[in-house]
């Protein structure tokens, strides 16, 4: 299968100071393979936009901890104690984005749209030096499309040509990003042949994505746990 | 605030949530209120993804992929639907969920809402609060009267940062229920032993009293 | 089954003058049997949004010939030539919109997004009147959310709760415009019993759904056909 | 035009095509490029919702809700995949299509299209050939030379409405093959007897002529 590549070899798509988007909701959808492969390196720099910055020294926490990071954009780091520490230090910058805004915004960097209106965030903080406009009497604020170099995925299953199905509310973020990085890498638990996805049930069609890892890690009562 | 307190907030927003409604609810207080609806069948989103979410399953059957928006693991009601992030936030911004059940830090008179972030207090976290806030169709607050400090939450004019101009349409204390309309705050029920001067000297925010409740 | 009712009953819901966004791809994934019942009634001065207006007297081109049409807004017109006479005889008004920017503002509609900056059209003649600005030094135009009075969809089935699938191609249109009107009708093949559809095959989740009519035609040699 | 010409034209597109791109192909002479990709296997996109769309079926396997956008019914091809309009649009506009193959009503010498309009004719059909003009990765026309009436089609300034200011990478008629870069024309191939003089006479566009041709 052309697109399966080895981890060691996935990371090297990686350059420092490149903005990574990386799927996941907390741990769940979260490419726990390829995020261990960056801890282990000396990646540097890099920007992650995800809605988590996973928990405080799992998932992308390991990050953190391990000095990859400039900067992170996403909805909630309130609970990785290691995050805040690292922002009131000065040592992590932090772009707090609504939830359904960031997901719109990543889904418009994919789609060729440079920006939209929504009526999120309108007349907050999180809304100062963006542009405000009012649409049939109510105000709206102008964000713009997010793109990243590189996406890290994490879907269940891939047909040989690509193809993604996700599980269960692993699903999250996971698609968008497929849909608005240059270089698109997917962490799979298992790989099917080509046909073996109706084409109802494909959720990522397989032109999003240049290459695919194989997660190391098992799934043991109900959570994914390191393999021996 | 104690379990029963918290249990009667809960089981009063349950009353307002009509059978067949597709409702979020928040962290906290919210996540209390299936345990109230008896017979009536509503649909919990999550924004993570999930239209149709059930109660927490059994310890054997737990999956960490299967989860709500406060990262607990839940299981499928009969009819649940999953999607990406970017759809469920088209259902929740766009006006498609009938109710979201929050929290809150503060509330002013007008039904304006703070339930994202403290002045001076290092805050990283809004996740979907100001989509929902934005876009559910009714916006129902579920909170204690005042703050663990004893602060009031009810306020005049918000002083902890707003999470969007739409404003909520009800606040559900363990004191009381008020209603907003058009910029106003009434009074439309009392739910403990509290008299309305007491009420009033807890209660920072001005409000009206519907004629019942007097 | 409470969100069944009878095609008469469903066309009550629309009223002189709405704006109806009806799904199809000419007539593939088209709500033949609401169409017919407009077709047959005295509604007046309706705006249909919809990629085509069907055929020459087939699918939405009954509206068009039963006088039921105010305006058209849509991508393609050109092979419907009741469309074409109509238009040049000033008795239909016509929107032409690049199809990529319908299925996007629709979407937008349906997503509390009041308009979106894309890169289609811009400097060309469907561009004016529109607002041009620069993003990443590309030209892009502002364009404004579309949404209906009515949504008529056409699925394959729905579930008794109002879950939505559909049959291959016939998907086009049909879950964007659910989400983006007042009220949505879905014409469907068949009703099964809710639980039926696994939670990742579900396209339109009940919620968007507020009305399901059974389609009256019958499918034979690949083709709707009407049944007797 | 002769059929043999228009083969010729699919045949020469068909040879810019690589293995696994993902290819959009216009109405007209692109759809008759799958024939002669031999053992070639590339993706095809159809703007209603599909990738991986196969050949027309046996009359008895039509079924015309499997359909390209051109409305005939088609297949799937192994590891396809279905998607609304608005999915369809984004894998379009936002520049996953490897390559688009349009036809053209005029291209001007800086390959700039136009493909929708006529000027005084009644034209109310865009469909998506705005959004593939503006989105896909490499757009190659396939045309005739010149217009029915004999007039030329590669002009130096159009005189029909635009299709959108992204230009075209490459042009493939029965007499030649033409490249765009930096916003000039380049003579890369002759595919007739005809000769330079002759080209120029029915090409109104400037173009330079690659060492190679000459």
């Amino acid at each position: 299968m052309k697109k399966l590549v080895s981890v060691k070899d996935a990371i090297q798509l990686i350059n420092d100071g490149d903005t990574l988007l990386v799927g996941g909701f907390g741990l769940s959808g979260s490419p726990l393979t390829i995020i261990d492969e960056i801890a282990a390196s000396d990646k540097k720099d890099l920007t992650v936009v995800s809605n988590n910055l996973g928990e405080e020294g799992r998932g992308l926490g390991k990050l953190l901890v391990a000095g990859n990071l400039k900067g992170a954009k996403g909805s909630y780091f309130t609970t990785n104690r290691d995050a805040v520490k690292a922002w009131s230090k000065g040592e992590l910058e932090i772009e707090l984005i609504p939830q359904g805004t960031l997901a719109e915004a990543i889904r418009c960097g994919g789609a060729g749209i440079a920006g939209f209106y929504t009526k999120t965030a309108a007349g907050t903080k999180l809304a100062e030096g963006k542009e405000e406009r009012i649409f049939d009497g109510e105000a709206y604020i102008l964000e713009k499309a997010i793109k990243g170099d590189v996406a890290l995925i994490k879907a269940l299953k891939a047909d040989t040509l690509g193809n993604l199905i996700y599980d269960k509310t692993a699903r999250n973020f996971n698609p968008v990003m497929a849909t608005a990085a240059k270089v698109v890498i997917a962490e799979v638990d298992e790989i099917v042949e080509a046909g073996s996805f109706a084409p109802e049930d494909v959720v990522t069609p397989h032109i999003y994505v240049d290459y695919i890892v194989m997660n190391r890690y098992i799934k043991k009562g109900g959570r994914y746990v390191e393999s021996v | 605030m104690s379990q029963s307190e918290r249990i009667k907030i809960a089981k009063r927003v349950a009353e307002e949530l009509k059978e067949g409604e597709a409702v979020n609810l928040g962290v906290g207080i919210p996540t209390m209120i299936p345990d109230y609806l008896g017979d009536k069948k509503v649909f919990l989103q999550s924004e993570n993804g999930l239209l149709g979410m059930g109660p927490t399953p059994a310890d054997e059957d737990i999956d960490m992929d299967l989860i709500s928006a406060s990262k607990k693991p839940v299981t499928y009601e009969i009819g649940a639907s999953l999607f990406d992030s970017s759809d469920s936030f088209k259902m929740i911004r766009g006006g498609h969920i009938d109710v979201a059940v929050l929290g809150a830090l503060q509330v002013d008179e007008t039904g304006e809402v703070a339930n994202w972030a403290v002045p001076g207090e290092t805050i990283l976290g809004v996740g979907g609060a100001m989509d929902l806030v934005a876009g559910a169709k009714r916006m129902i607050i579920a909170s204690t009267h005042v703050s663990k400090d004893g602060s009031p939450k009810l306020v005049s004019k918000l002083t902890f940062p707003s999470s969007g101009k739409r404003k909520a349409d009800m606040i559900v204390t363990e004191h009381a229920v008020f209603k907003f309309r058009e910029g106003k705050m009434y009074l439309v029920e009392i739910l403990s032993d509290i008299s309305i001067d007491q009420l009033k000297e807890i209660t920072e925010a001005n409000f009206e009293i519907l004629e019942k409740v007097k």
